[in-house]
């Protein structure tokens, strides 16, 4: 498995570190209710297709990436710096 | 039986080698299968389960019968192909599988108890009584499983890894695949071609033929001298491509060193990772079996076996030779044999409009029904129409047809396309995103067809590439249509056996269909066919067919299973290489290390680290005496530690005290420059992350510690907040745990201690920070502690870290002090109420440690929302506290009610360290008891089973010594 | 006073096998140029003042002794020279966190191809090409200086390990060329 | 049909022809009492429990492709009892003690092999951490035992005691675990759920559940509606996408755990052994091949397979802690797909519709769990209320904080 970083280049899948869904990015507001904070910590759509998530190039660069990929075939169709994402 | 003139071994170069304590010669370029035959050993191994006398089938890696073990002069290596093993001067090899001799095999009595050793037998029975399973029943059958012995000794040998790129990886060299990689390697193209034989050419080397107008080899050696000097191309031998894995990856195995005696730091086997742009499937076809009754003694063989054993090692497996197949292509086999002036007895083929030129006899719509010969073929039995004959022979040439070698095809979840007129699965298009499947490993069954399909594949890859295909012409080639009526099983009286490795026949797939295992994963779970060390190679298309047959459904319908990787079984060792002893993770080493040896230090690991555990003095028997000592010293004295395991962060920027306010539960922009705080962290679930000091330098300049165990977690935290919620801040930061070689310097003579070495006076407050310089070396001094007295830790660049420890330990050694290590530490910390990961281990929050308060209240920070949650508060949650023990106790023991039964439900909680403290002469321990703080006074009983421990002690604060930190801010 | 004696990780070793050298080079002042946001046009300044820009990813550049090093997004490396005031970025001192070995011979890559996860072979790692990635299980830098000469960054308390593994790709590399011959 | 040596033998003597099929083909009915989506080992045992324990036998099992081949039939077959947490340490110990008595109960031999478990570690803390968790089995009544490094000599002598990256200290062995023949216990809940009346039915994918105002009626397949006044979602693997059929949004992400097994080799292994440090653990099945495993590949997956990096770091662990089985050769690795929840812990509760049940989070721990899981599950459908042992899997413990992490690596899926 192979993912391109949008710094380093074309990597193997050995130099990252995976943490899990986008939802991650989308941290609530410290007074949000707890319900929120639940859906943000634990819930997840889980798609089996395609879906956004969140892999460090640990041994690389140290960049968050958000990865679009297809859970199913593995196919990798976007990535991006968490750091200069758009929206 | 060795045939003159023919074959492409060596004969100048003749080898000796031993099989079963017996020596034969072969020569360079057999293998172990072929000397043997050569030799007329046909009987090599016994069958798994019914331990049939067994000899080889095939001429390659996926051969059933022929495993044998490799004896080296310091291992051995069990289940080897004989087929793939290559001859050398002093190779051992001896048989397997078997209680006694080869010939005289004592579980061959198996075979006469088939009845009741069919397929799922053992689901039914060895139930009663219970007890008997473990002791009897399942060591008896365990002792009669398993094919191959491993020595349990450590394996020694050299194994290597490597990775690989290429712009397309071409696997297997046929006339197929060398013209695929001619085409890329023309076209400039960075190209991998990988043959998984000992020689280039695949079937050229068996089949011989003309190609472009000149025999076959002669057009191999021209391919192959061009691609040998083309500098883009890069030629694997030995090498097999074993699996398909995401985004143009493959493992493919190459044996190194297998064909020869064993040489220092030469490896055994080589696992390849091979990232290729494009990838060309031309791995050819397997030829199958035939299951007709009896089909599994020594000397039945694939026909195109039998034609390799002849063309390519001038081999021939009998005198008398008969061929039953069902495919024009098979009867090549015959008249080559007839050529090279070996009898054939007879040409069976099964399809009643075959035809018939041969100058021998042919049955046309015959079928072979029986076999004979206990050790070996002597004889079969035909039927054709209502007629049955006997025919004397020493070797069947068989031919079902062939299977395309799409393995890798499915290798990612693809299922194959059943093609009626070839009776057999394909590849389907696109199952592994950039790879090709070409030649006969795509059903073009011609070495026109290769060569047709080898171009085209390479073509479309260059182009895709961006590279102009080369003007190649296709050399001429033979383009017979391959035709065949599928042929599965014969009907008649006895075993017909589909899976030869498991000893699975066609009663067995019937008895499964008719139990209703019905499902093609069902029936080879059932009945275990294609789960041997060949995979199903040679049986799932002809099981698959007998499992439609026996359930009256389609084999499109019927299914099939799938294909996993690796294509041929790959050692641990290779796929392990480097891992072994230290190699499995880097070593860390402190600047100390040398120096604590040099002191006798036992070193132990710390993560990847290793640090000191004590520091034995003569007369200490015991690390406890070692231990107490080195506690009083720095009680007493002073103590000196190497701590610069822990993690250090270096933050700066305008935001950098934002930053730690956001991912430190308690206030750092409030910091003043020139102070330490004890900082919390959580994780963003509520529970503590880690724990540590952070000193101001500067305005806008942080310094980070945290936990040796956590820092590389830290780290990773801190890119992810720092990235995720607040890239536009003026923050940056980077670790310098690597920079600085740091020492903890404790006790109350510390002072005095580190102001020797300084040029300026030591002034600092608890919890103070200055830059110093130390012998002229720029160092920080920092007044913190994690024993409880008067401690600093001074720093330095790690290059002078280890003058700077001796320098340190001699003059403590003046003032009645000393090193201390990990065991010292860890006493000292627990009679001061410190926490280490052994307590915050990772189910802790910061109000079960007492450390609610610091849980700002004024700001947001990572985790304080879900540490809200209602499970993570309130009595019924542990909370540390501190035992004190007049008795030795247990970290892992359980906390009890004095008088209240010991089970789960009245638990109360559970130690989590402990140590005897010389200081306050009793044992303390660390704990966590339900609603803890509300039980300081309480007496509660200590259990551990498992080391015999059951002592009453008193529940107090975790701040054993000093409580009130007089100590530490003298 | 005390007197503090310096000490690289290792010495200085060497090793010379089946035509590659291996070495711990010195590689003087290490420090890290990590850009503010906003703030590439100030540090410019500060590295005009060597002669050198800040580099684009992968890439590292040379001149007169410093050295300049990407080594991830929006940070770099200053090897070589003691670093000039710098504005608009945070600048951390490395020197004494790494230890740089250098690999040279014509099987340099092939020893590499055993370690790293990375093509580094000249046609895609040209001279003056840099790579943040792993050598085994290590973070490494890994740059390219010449036709057969690639030099290593580890962190310094894996030096040994880093060592112990190169020496034995080393052997076995050149196990492989003495049975070729 | 009863299964016996005798009938081994008297079956044997006359040609196999009277072994009748393990169980039914059934065409689905209109309507059940039950409805359990999911034919796998979890699925077919709460059906079986079903009729066993609670009469209820008008129950069909639904199962998009054939019994059994789902994780119950691609893991590496360890059965033991060894949690620390409350919630789990009952749960576990009581599957144990339907695992002792399964062969009697399905008159089937599952072929478990009490062989014994031994948990190696590698520090002092990481001992304390066993001798924590040991000491919490016997508590619960289970046992464990102990081993300093010259105990573990004795049992495993063909460990690296001298040269492994991570030095051995001891065990922890808990001689009641062991492993068992994992097809077989799918296929002997199946038998004797059939038995018992209950439809078997396969190659039959559930499409959507019938839900009205809050209450569960049925659910549609690709062989039609089926109507049903309760509805189990017994799916690990694919719980995500069943559940989102009721408009649930699960904690869970669904990872690949890949598992290896060699090619046969005589008796070398006679224990399951783990290594601590490494993420491996290794027994030999009792046709010869090693059967092995690690962790996760991490990434969210639902693709059966993995890649190499798990793979090479599987094999290096085994390297470094036994480098005897260094010949011994992989013949085939594979993938399940594990529902990784927030805490490692699994659910076994009632949902937001009336009617319809939740079993799902086995992380990679499903296996030991079968017997429990569906005796549990079968309590909870048949009387609305949770099984005392499995009263702590609550589908609601993250939102409010009631957690069962093992691990303590936090809410992290993949961690567990």
């Amino acid at each position: 498995m192979r993912l391109r970083c949008p710094l380093c280049g074309e990597r193997d899948r050995r130099e990252f570190y995976y943490y899990g869904a986008e939802d991650y990015l989308h941290r609530p507001a410290a007074d949000a209710a707890l319900a929120e904070w639940d859906a943000y910590l634990h819930l997840r759509d889980n798609p089996a297709g395609v879906t956004r998530d969140l892999w460090y190039h640990e041994a690389g660069c140290s960049q968050w990436l958000l990865v679009t990929r297809n859970t199913v075939t593995h196919e990798i169709s976007g990535v991006e710096l968490v750091a200069e994402r758009k929206a | 039986m060795r045939i003159d003139g023919k074959g492409l071994i060596d004969r100048t170069k003749p080898v000796r080698f031993r099989f079963d304590g017996k020596d034969y010669a072969g020569y360079k370029g057999d293998t172990l299968a072929s000397a043997l035959l050569a030799n007329d050993v046909r009987l090599v191994g016994r069958s798994f389960k019914y331990h049939r006398p067994r000899g080889v089938l095939t001429a390659g890696s996926e051969e059933p019968n022929a495993l044998v073990e490799v004896i080296g002069p310091k291992n051995q290596t069990p289940n080897v192909r004989a087929t793939v093993q290559e001859v050398f001067e002093g190779l051992e090899t001896r048989s397997q599988n078997r209680l006694g001799s080869l010939r005289f095999d004592l579980l061959a009595v198996n075979d006469l108890l088939w009845p009741f050793l069919g397929a799922g037998f053992y689901y039914k029975t060895f139930m009663w009584p219970r007890a008997f399973w473990e002791g009897l029943y399942e060591p008896l059958i365990r002792r009669a499983a398993g094919l191959g012995s491993l020595s349990g000794r450590h394996d020694e040998g050299t194994y290597e890894k490597a990775f690989a790129f290429c712009d397309v990886l071409v696997i297997g060299s046929g006339p197929a695949g060398l013209m695929a990689a001619l085409t890329a390697g023309r076209a400039g193209a960075d190209v991998i071609l990988c043959e998984e034989s000992h020689a280039f050419g695949g079937r050229i080397l068996s089949d011989g033929g003309t190609i472009g107008g000149m025999p076959a080899g002669e057009w191999l050696a021209q391919v192959l001298a061009e691609l040998e000097a083309l500098p883009n191309v890069r030629l694997m031998l030995r090498t097999t491509v074993t699996g398909a894995y995401d985004h143009g990856t493959y493992g493919a195995l190459e044996r190194v060193g297998l064909h020869k005696p064993a040489r220092p730091n030469l490896s055994r086997e080589c696992f390849w990772r091979i990232v290729a742009k494009h990838a060309v499937l031309a791995a050819g076809a397997l030829e199958r079996p035939v299951a007709f009754p009896d089909n599994d003694r020594p000397g039945i063989m694939l026909a195109s076996a039998v034609r390799t054993y002849l063309n390519r090692y001038g081999v021939s497996l009998g005198k008398r030779v008969t061929l039953f197949a069902n495919t024009d292509q098979a009867r090549a086999v015959a008249r080559e044999l007839m050529a090279a002036g070996v009898t054939v007895a007879a040409i069976i083929d099964p399809r009643p409009d075959a035809f018939s030129v041969e100058d021998c006899p042919v049955h046309v719509g015959g079928e072979v029904i029986g076999t004979r010969g206990r050790l070996g073929l002597t004889g079969i039995t035909v039927r054709k129409g209502a007629e049955t004959f006997e025919i004397e022979t020493d070797c069947l040439a068989m031919s079902g047809g062939w299977n395309p070698t799409l393995h890798l095809t499915c290798h990612m979840n693809g299922r194959p396309r059943w093609d009626e007129d070839l009776a057999a699965f394909v590849p389907m298009e696109g199952a592994v995103p950039g790879l090709v499947a070409v030649g006969a490993a795509n059903g073009s069954m011609s070495t026109h067809g290769a060569l047709v399909t080898g171009h085209a594949a390479a073509v479309q890859a260059v182009q895709a590439l961006g590279r102009k295909a080369p003007d190649l012409p296709l050399p001429e080639a033979e383009d017979r249509p391959y035709v065949l009526k599928a042929l599965w099983a014969v009907e008649g009286k006895g075993r017909a056996w589909l899976d030869f490795a498991n000893d699975v026949t066609t009663k067995d797939v019937k008895l499964a269909a008719q139990e209703g295992f019905r499902s093609v994963e069902h029936m080879k779970r059932y009945t275990t066919q294609g789960m041997a060390p060949d995979q199903g190679k040679n049986s799932n298309v002809a099981a698959l067919a007998v499992l439609a047959d026996a359930t009256g459904r389609g084999i499109p319908e019927t299914g099939t299973t799938t294909f996993r990787p690796p294509y041929t079984p790959v050692s641990i060792a290779a796929m392990g290489a480097g891992g072994r002893a230290e190699g499995f993770a880097p070593q860390r080493f402190l600047t100390s290390d040398q120096a604590s040896r040099d002191r006798g230090a036992p070193m132990i690991e710390a993560g990847l680290w290793y640090r000191p555990s004590y520091f034995p003095k003569p007369g200490e028997t015991t690390w406890r005496e070692a231990c107490d000592r080195e506690v009083r010293m720095v009680r007493e004295a002073v103590g000196v530690a190497d701590v610069s395991t822990l993690g250090k962060i270096d933050i700066q920027g305008k935001d950098a005290g934002r930053f730690l306010d956001f991912v430190y539960t308690n206030t750092f922009s409030t910091l003043p420059v020139g102070r330490v705080r004890y900082g919390l962290m959580l994780r963003e679930d509520g529970h503590v992350l880690d724990d540590g000091t952070s000193a101001r330098l500067g305005e806008d300049h942080y310094l980070m510690t945290t936990t040796t165990a956590a820092a590389g977690l830290v780290m990773r935290h801190l890119d992810f907040v720092h990235q995720a919620f607040c890239a536009d801040w003026q923050v940056r930061f980077i670790s310098v745990t690597e920079s600085w070689a740091q020492f903890a310097v404790a006790g109350p003579k510390a002072r005095a201690l580190v102001q020797s070495f300084l040029e300026e006076t030591v002034d600092l407050p608890f919890m103070g920070v200055a830059p110093v310089r130390v012998g002229g070396v720029k160092g920080r001094l920092f007044r913190i502690s994690f024993s409880g007295e008067e401690g600093y830790e001074l720093a330095v660049p790690t290059r002078y870290g280890e003058a700077l420890f001796r320098d340190l330990v001699a003059r403590a050694e003046t003032m009645g002090g000393g090193p201390y290590g990990m065991e010292a530490l860890n006493v000292l910390r627990i009679e001061k109420g410190f926490i280490t990961h052994a307590e915050i281990h990772g189910r802790v929050t910061a109000h079960d440690i007492g450390m609610e308060k610091m849980v700002s209240a004024k700001k947001d920070c990572i985790g304080k929302a879900a540490a809200q949650r209602p499970g993570l508060w309130g009595p019924e949650r542990e909370q540390l506290v501190g035992l004190k023990a007049s008795a030795p106790i247990s970290a892992g023991a359980h906390l009890f009610v004095p008088g209240m039964e010991i089970h789960r439900e009245t638990d109360q909680g559970y130690v989590t360290s402990v140590c005897w403290s010389p200081t306050l002469g009793a044992w303390l321990a660390l704990a966590f008891l339900k609603d803890g703080r509300n039980r300081h006074g309480e007496k509660i009983r200590l259990v551990d089973h498992l080391r015999g421990i059951d002592v009453i002690c008193e529940v107090c604060d975790p701040v054993f010594h000093d409580p009130a930190g007089e100590k530490l801010r003298a | 006073m005390p007197e503090l004696i310096a000490k690289s990780a290792l010495d200085g070793r060497r090793l010379t096998l089946g035509g590659l050298t291996l070495v711990e080079l010195d590689p003087g002042p290490i420090t890290s140029v990590a850009l503010y946001p906003g703030g590439a046009k100030l540090a410019a300044k500060g590295l005009k003042t060597l002669g050198l820009t800040f580099p684009p990813p992968n890439t590292f550049t040379e001149k007169k002794g410093a050295r300049i090093v990407w080594t991830g997004r929006e940070q770099a490396f200053l090897m070589g020279v003691a670093p000039p005031a710098i504005e608009g970025a945070a600048l951390t001192d490395q020197s004494d966190g790494w230890a740089v070995l250098g690999i040279s011979g014509a099987a340099a890559v092939d020893v590499l191809a055993r370690l790293v996860p990375v093509d580094l072979r000249s046609s895609a790692f040209p001279a003056g090409r840099v790579a943040r990635t792993q050598v085994n299980h290590m973070n490494a830098v890994i740059l390219r200086t010449g036709d057969h000469e690639l030099e290593i960054m580890v962190f310094r308390s894996m030096a040994r390990t880093a060592w112990h593994e190169l020496e034995g790709t080393i052997s076995m590399v050149a196990a492989r060329q003495a049975v070729k011959i | 049909m009863r299964y016996s040596g005798l009938r081994v033998i008297t079956e044997g003597l006359f040609g196999n022809r009277g072994w009748t099929p393990a169980w039914r083909e059934p065409s689905p009915k209109a309507e059940y009492d039950v409805v359990i989506i999911g034919g796998g080992g979890h699925g077919l045992s709460t059906a079986y429990y079903l009729a066993k324990n609670h009469g209820i036998t008008n129950v069909a099992v639904l199962e998009k492709g054939y019994l059994g081949g789902g994780n119950v039939g691609r893991n590496t077959t360890i059965v033991r009892a060894n949690y620390f947490l409350p919630g789990n340490s009952e749960f576990y110990s009581h599957s144990l003690k339907l695992w002792e008595g399964l062969e009697a109960e399905l008159n089937y031999n599952v072929m478990h092999s009490q062989r014994g478990l031994i948990n190696l570690f590698h520090s002092d803390g990481q001992r304390d951490a066993f001798v924590r968790r040991g000491n919490a089995m016997i508590n619960q009544g289970d046992d464990a035992i102990l081993l300093d490094r010259e105990g573990v000599r004795e049992h495993l002598p063909y460990l690296d005691f001298d040269n492994t990256r991570f030095p051995i200290y001891g065990g922890l062995l808990h001689p009641r675990g062991g492993s068992a023949r994992h097809d077989a216990v799918a296929w002997g809940y199946a038998r004797g759920a059939d038995k018992r009346g209950v439809d078997l039915i396969q190659n039959c994918e559930v499409t959507g559940i019938d839900i009205e105002n809050g209450v569960v009626k049925g659910v549609q397949t690709t062989r039609g509606a089926i109507r049903a006044k309760k509805v189990g979602i017994v799916v690990a693997g694919r719980s995500s996408q069943v559940a989102a059929m009721a408009g649930m949004r699960l904690p869970i992400e669904s990872h690949v755990l890949q598992a290896f097994v060699t090619e046969g080799l005589k008796p070398v292994i006679n224990h399951v052994v783990s290594f601590g440090m490494g993420h491996f653990y290794i027994s030999q099945s009792d046709k010869g091949g090693l059967v092995f495993g690690g962790d996760l590949d991490f990434y969210a997956s639902y693709a059966a397979r993995g890649n190499l990096p798990m793979v090479e770091h599987v094999m290096e662990a085994g390297m470094t802690l036994m480098p005897m089985i260094g010949r011994a050769k992989v013949l085939r690795s594979w993938g399940g797909i594990m529902d990784m929840s927030p805490d490692g812990s699994p659910i076994i509760d009632r949902t937001h519709v009336e009617g319809l049940y939740l079993n799902c989070g086995w992380n990679y721990g499903g296996f030991k769990a079968v017997p429990a899981s569906g005796w549990c599950m079968a309590h909870l459908m048949a009387t609305d209320q949770p099984h005392e042992v499995a009263r702590k899997f609550r589908l609601d413990r993250f939102a409010t904080g009631h957690l069962l992490d093992e691990e303590g690596t936090g809410s992290q899926h993949n961690l567990h």
